[in-house]
């Protein structure tokens, strides 16, 4: 050890980060300090160590002062380790002779007094000085990339990724859970702020979706397991039975026109309920792919209760008029089962979206209280010319003069339901200004009603949006800049009777107004699917504290995550807009791409190995590791690991009774001096304190 | 026609006054209001109100405290807790509410026969003196200080409460009386100690 | 700590002043990133932690706790993905069922058992790595200084003084040859 | 089942006829209730206008003198009362500070507070204890035809309530229900009756009255059912004036535990509708129960 020490020579840099550091620490005094410890042949400090003059320093210094191991403190390791690897190998030394301080995200950013401050970086930066000493070259393993490709969620960010990929002659398996890609923008009408119809932007997408050669569409389907890491994933989807034979279906949809059922009678879920469907449907027109599929649910043919194992009981009760009507074809299937396919794929993009908030958690706004309170995903149906009225806005409630039912004559729009609200979703969901405005003027282009917005603040950061609101200020549409109290059905005076009534301050005239509408709708935020979580774990991401799956680094690495080789696009990220998703959406797949076409993956050398010398065979490790990467030599009576399986999470190490386990870059010896490194008063000498520990541990 | 002049100078602020009302119990969320005028869109009284709820919790935030302290604002708040419940930053207005009462109490400055801290004021004396409180004296008391005359056009609703036997001018009190002072004298003592 | 002794959490306090010392071993997916988090937030909390940054909490061997106890920390913080959500799967289970085993053994060393801590903070909870760090201060400033160094100093002088008093009982009762040689000071002895 | 109970002084006087009509249901249905000895005032609304230490410390000298019942359940009827007691259980476990200078001023009385009792309301314990099952069992006469209007008010649902909905309550609808009446959709029935500005401000406060029972009259209820004196007061006592301003709007008041008594057919003196100035002229048939 001590022979060692003489032969190391360190070379110390202290960042400033211009003002983020330097600020709060004494950057110099860190660099005076760290000159006096063994080993620091040099210390520097430095405005900006990222920067292309800071990192040759680095390279010049190893040439010339004949360095060994470099040690700079900085910012987070997770943010520029890799820099300054990339330094240091350029320098002539093999990388892994490098350790980062964290003096800015540790220290710099999260204290407020310089001289406490400065003690804590000086305490770190010798922790790494006592812990590089014990760091030996080690070989970048790498790893290949399988070429094939799973987007998860069929909306518009995967269709994008999906045909981005595929147009690059990748294999995609694209897999959606609902029985037809386009997610929730097929159910818009127009989009802001240009107004062009959803389903003219959406549905070319979606056949090409269908019918390109490189895509493996599986809809009614849903990733049950995932095992692998990146470039070697090997998935489990969950292909749900439909009753209907893929393959065999055309679309015709004759088996729906010959239903028994002679008119729809259950809820039409992709109309948000407005409208009605039969047992066998198709859930809108342009549905991709063009099979129709059974609800069992509801399904005369299917008894309603279920097998011990969840799966319907098929009665054969119906006159089974579909099949009939399906004839030669014979795509029905009564007897189809749900079916696990496995696929082998080196990226995933993760492209679940999101749901609307639930309107009936803000009970003051009397969301299915009063019939003519909508939520705006109902309305973007309302007014959608294939949409369950074949675009006339008439209401639940009410008629007309005529005996028809009630054209609106006056609305109120109620924007942030369930965002910006402590109780409910702190976040602003960033859609709805805008398509609320959208909506104002659809309502208006079709019923000529006095439409009024009730915003607590207009929202437009994108192009094209503050013209948008500015032509909605034009159209002559009323906003009032207040949050609305209440929505009620008492009236007051003679104009409230029979209306909906809303109370509302009007914050800049400064005065409580009632308005009484017809028609009351609510743009309903965004919120992270109700199973996210349970998504989360499957592909090992993390979520942030308010549900939506993070992103590694919000600037640096907006489509990574925490899992290599797992990208996000999306609304599964966070609220965005239509643009904002399909760039997402390129983006993710440029990543995997560039994964995919490098062909390997290069991975942290910080496996673990086991010294034969030492292993006593006793086996304890075995069990404990989550990838079975700890085998057993029967004949020699030692473990061994496998390092290709090895993740490097350490755990065999940490508790492997004869210490004969060692994790690269995480060794007993170099943690064991950072211990002694953060907590030294002088330079430590090698070793541990005494043998307290030692005869303590059982 | 009258005019007034509305602009308001920096030496109308008392510096200090919002981040005073923010550090007790209770009053800490207003430093989160976004203005969005539920509260006065849920409260049933701001109808009547000079300044709506929100702009009471912006005067305070901005150290206007001469305008909150004199507004009616305050007053007619019939603490039913709607906006507090409703508040998308989960701010305890009817608490700052009370609170902005006490320190108008306290400094003495609402209008003179304003029945409404008079009949806090006698609310408060009953309790502090007998424990409990008889509800038609107290409201007589009330009147007395405030609108004699208009304690006359109760009397319908007096002779009223005696028919169905709900009158009483007697005064019921707590058998261990004293306690009441002794306790209140002791909150003093505490909250002395507290300030020193 | 170089010149100056320990740092002091309240930024006016005098850092002469004790207080505590505190070794952090954080995971790399969680909790380290949890305390990045922390800092992009600009949060504030007392500089009395030192972080040493693992793969997974399941690296933390129960020597790395007691190394630091002995070299002069006054608690030991672990931080690591809650349950279900470890990068490696279930390293943090690993490092629970330790922790809890080396719970009993500080009650048995006459080591406070809150001088080591083991929280389960995720990438997303910057907030939380604040408030663990100000609260883990304050109970162990409340607790004072856990002092190892110097015990082990004292009982090392003890041990010499017995060990020379021995010594020379023997010589003054004739020669001995297992008690031939006595420590010297200096020289690390633990009982 | 055993509570102790804490009237106030409302229950003494001009909301006499809760306390006459619930202590007699409670004991029909075999639910225990001790006074608590010498309670006080609870601080009502006026007093945290004041000074909320010293409404905290009124509040908890009743807290302390319920935990020497050794019960650890209190009843407060009255909606005032419910929720100040409660509001002053949360400020001491929210608060040290306040905690500290409340104790302290307790302890000058020799009085102790843990703040562990559960401050309840009847409708809670009705409906969550006694259960409606036992309540329908006690029904002799059925409320049929009556069409009530549920009225909560605000202060037993808001700011601390747990056993009901804060925007919907619907304890006191099932109860109702129970009792063989017709609840009425009533959107208002969390709505203020104004509290005490009725007297100070009239033209406020009694304006909120009027509106309550002009929107009830318009549902077709023939009685509003109520939890809180003060709302009693305020929508039985104004008629007059509030006919004078605006217009009649005579529809009677009463407690539900007037409705309890007169559906479980007890004495006249026992569902004290007499106390009522606006009278509820209505009388159930008995119905032979098998």
């Amino acid at each position: 050890m001590k022979a060692k020490r003489d032969e190391v020579r360190i070379g110390f840099y202290v960042c400033h980060c211009g003002h983020n550091i330097a600020a709060m620490v004494d950057c110099a005094a860190v660099a005076r300090y760290i000159a006096t410890l063994p080993g620091v042949v040099l210390s520097r400090d430095y405005k900006y160590m990222c920067s292309d003059p800071g990192q040759e320093l680095i390279q010049q210094d190893i040439r010339e002062y004949g360095l060994n191991r470099v040690v700079v403190a900085s910012c987070s390791p997770l943010l520029h380790e890799h820099t300054f690897r990339g330094a240091v190998t350029a320098g002539g030394l093999n990388p892994y002779f490098f350790h980062m301080v964290n003096i800015r995200e540790h220290d710099s950013w999260v204290h407020t007094d310089r001289v406490l401050a400065t003690e804590k970086a000086k305490d770190l930066a010798r922790a790494a000085v006592e812990r590089v000493v014990h760091h030996k070259p080690l070989e970048i393993k790498k790893v290949p990339i399988h070429p094939d490709v799973l987007v998860v969620g069929g909306g518009i960010a995967g269709i994008h990724a999906a045909l981005t990929l595929a147009n690059a002659g990748k294999k995609v398996f694209l897999v959606e859970r609902e029985p037809s890609i386009g997610g929730h923008m097929a159910k818009f009408d127009k989009t802001f702020p240009t107004l062009d119809c959803a389903a003219c932007i959406l549905t070319p997408k979606m056949s090409e979706v269908g019918s390109h050669p490189n895509i493996t569409l599986w809809t009614w389907s849903e990733v049950v397991k995932v095992d692998g890491y990146v470039g070697n994933y090997t998935v489990q989807i969950k292909r749900k039975a439909r009753y209907v034979i893929e393959d065999l279906c055309t679309g015709c949809q004759d088996c729906i026109a010959h239903c028994v059922y002679k008119e729809p009678k259950f809820d039409d879920l992709f109309n948000e309920r407005l409208g009605k469907r039969k047992p066998v449907y198709i859930p809108f027109p342009q549905a991709t792919p063009q099979v129709v599929l059974i609800d069992p649910e509801v399904c005369l043919n299917f008894k309603r209760n279920k097998n011990p194992d969840g799966t319907p009981v098929v009665s054969d009760k119906c006159k089974k008029t579909c099949v009939e009507a399906c004839g030669e074809k014979r795509a029905i299937d009564f007897t189809q089962k749900d079916q696990v396919v496995e696929i082998k794929v080196g990226t995933i993009l993760v492209c679940t979206g999101f749901k609307t908030f639930d309107a009936r958690r803000v009970p003051a706004y009397g969301y299915g209280v009063y019939p003519n309170v909508y939520t705006a995903l109902e309305v973007e149906r309302l007014v959608n010319a294939s949409g369950p009225t074949g675009g006339q806005v008439v209401l639940r409630q009410g008629t007309n003069p005529d005996g028809s039912p009630k054209n609106p004559r006056s609305i109120g729009i109620i924007h942030c339901v369930g965002s910006r609200d402590k109780k409910t979703n702190l976040w602003c969901s960033r859609v709805c200004c805008m398509y609320s405005m959208k909506l104002a003027h659809l309502l208006k282009e079709h019923t000529g009603a006095e439409i009024y917005n009730f915003y607590i603040d207009i929202r437009t950061p994108g192009k094209g949006y503050e013209e948008f609101y500015n032509k909605l200020l034009e159209e002559g549409t009323h906003f009032i800049r207040g949050r609305v109290g209440e929505v009620t059905d008492w009236a007051m005076t003679p104009e409230e009777e029979g209306k909906l009534v809303i109370r509302v301050e009007d914050t800049l005239a400064g005065v409580v107004r009632r308005i009484p509408v017809d028609m009351v709708v609510l743009a309903t935020g965004l919120e992270p699917q109700a199973d996210a979580d349970a998504v989360r774990r499957l592909f090992n991401m993390s979520c942030g504290g308010d549900g939506w799956f993070l992103e590694r680094h919000p600037k640096l690495a907006p489509v990574n995550t925490f899992t290599d080789g797992v990208f996000l696009a999306g609304c599964c990220q966070g609220p965005k807009d239509i643009p904002d998703t399909v760039a997402q959406a390129g983006a993710a797949a440029a990543e995997a791409l560039a994964l995919i076409d490098k062909g390997y993956v290069e991975q942290e050398p910080n496996t673990a190995h086991i010294l034969d010398a030492e292993c006593s065979g006793c086996k304890s490790c075995i069990p404990l590791c989550p990838y079975t990467a700890i085998l057993f030599d029967e004949t020699r009576q030692k473990a061994y690991i496998n390092e290709a399986l090895c993740k490097g999470c350490g755990t065999c190490v940490g508790s492997c009774p004869s210490g004969s386990i060692v994790q690269n870059l995480f060794e007993d010896a170099e943690i064991f001096s950072e211990i002694a490194g953060v907590l030294a008063d002088e330079p430590v000498a090698a070793g541990r304190p005494g043998n307290l520990t030692q005869a303590a541990i059982p | 026609m009258e005019i007034k002049r509305t602009i308001k100078y920096e030496a109308d602020r008392v510096p200090g006054f919002g981040r005073e009302v923010m550090s007790v119990p209770g009053c800490e969320a207003l430093e989160h209001c976004i203005q969005c005028g539920t509260c006065s869109g849920v409260c049933p009284l701001s109808i009547y109100m000079d300044y709506t709820p929100r702009q009471v919790m912006e005067l305070v935030r901005s150290d206007f405290k001469n305008e909150v302290l004199r507004s009616h604002t305050i007053w007619l708040c019939a603490s039913c807790y709607a906006c507090t419940v409703e508040c998308p930053r989960q701010i305890r207005i009817t608490d700052i509410m009370y609170e902005l009462k006490q320190r108008a109490i306290k400094e003495g400055v609402y209008p003179p026969r304003f029945p409404i801290p008079v009949l806090a004021e006698e609310f408060t004396k009953m309790v502090r003196n007998h424990g409990r409180i008889s509800e038609t004296r107290l409201v007589t008391r009330m009147y007395l200080r405030t609108h004699p005359l208009a304690a006359l056009g109760m009397a319908g609703l007096g002779l009223n409460l005696m028919k169905t036997g709900r009158f009483s001018l007697t005064q019921d009190r707590i058998e261990r009386h004293g306690e009441m002072e002794k306790l209140m004298a002791a909150v003093d003592r505490e909250n002395g100690k507290a300030d020193a | 700590m170089s010149q100056a002794p320990a740092p002091a959490a309240a930024p006016a306090a005098n850092p002469r002043d004790w207080s505590p010392r505190i070794v952090a071993f954080f995971c790399n997916w969680c909790t380290y990133t949890a305390a990045d988090l922390a800092g992009v937030s600009r949060l504030k909390y007392a500089p009395n932690v030192r972080v040493i940054r693992l793969m997974c909490s399941g690296r933390v061997d129960p020597q790395f706790i007691l190394d630091a106890l002995a070299r002069g920390a006054d608690a030991v913080l672990v931080g690591g993905c809650h349950p279900g959500d470890c990068h490696y799967v279930e390293g943090n289970y690993k490092m629970l069922r330790r922790h809890q085993l080396l719970q009993r053994m500080l009650t048995d060393l006459g080591i406070e058992p809150e001088r080591v801590r083991l929280e389960w903070i995720s990438a997303a909870e910057g907030e939380k790595v604040k408030r663990v760090i100000n609260e883990m201060t304050e109970q162990i400033k409340a607790l004072g200084p856990l002092g190892l160094p110097r015990k082990f100093a004292e009982w090392d002088r003890e041990v010499i003084a017995l060990a020379r008093e021995v010594h020379a009982r023997d010589a003054a009762a004739g020669p001995c040859p297992a008690h031939a040689a006595a420590p010297q000071p200096g020289e690390t002895v633990h009982a | 089942m055993k509570y102790a109970y804490f009237p106030g002084c409302s229950l003494k006087g001009t909301g006499r006829a809760y306390e006459e009509s619930l202590l007699p249901v409670l004991r029909h249905l075999g639910v225990e209730v001790q006074e608590i000895e010498d309670w006080n005032c609870c601080g009502a609304t006026a007093y945290m206008a004041v000074d909320e230490g010293k409404a905290c410390a009124a509040a908890a000298r009743n807290l302390a003198l319920a935990e020497r019942t050794g019960l650890q359940q209190m009843l407060a009827p009255c909606s005032a009362c419910y929720l100040v007691l409660n509001k002053a259980q949360h400020y001491l476990n929210e608060y040290p500070a306040m905690r500290r200078v409340v104790t302290r001023a307790l302890d000058s009385l020799g009085l102790q507070c843990r703040g562990d009792t559960a401050v309840r309301h009847p409708l809670d314990v009705l409906l969550n204890d006694v259960g409606l099952d036992a309540i329908r069992q006690k029904v002799t006469r059925p409320l049929t035809g009556l069409r009530v209007a549920p009225y909560y008010g605000c202060q037993i649902v808001r700011p601390y309530a747990t056993f009901d909905d804060q925007a919907n309550p619907t304890t006191m609808d099932r109860l109702l229900e129970a009792l063989g009446a017709t609840v009425v959709h009533w959107p208002l029935k969390t709505k203020c009756c104004g509290g005490s500005l009725t007297g100070t401000l009239p033209e406020a406060g009694l304006r909120l009255s009027y509106i309550l029972l002009k929107e009830a009259l318009k549902r077709g209820a023939d009685v509003i059912a109520t939890v809180c004196p003060l709302c009693q007061f305020n929508l039985d006592a104004y008629h007059a004036k509030i006919a004078a301003r605006w217009e009649p709007v005579r529809i009677p008041t009463v407690y539900f535990s007037q409705l309890m008594g007169l559906a479980f057919g007890l004495a006249a003196d026992q569902t004290v509708l007499h106390r009522s100035m606006v009278p509820l002229r209505f009388q159930p048939a008995p119905v032979a129960r098998t």
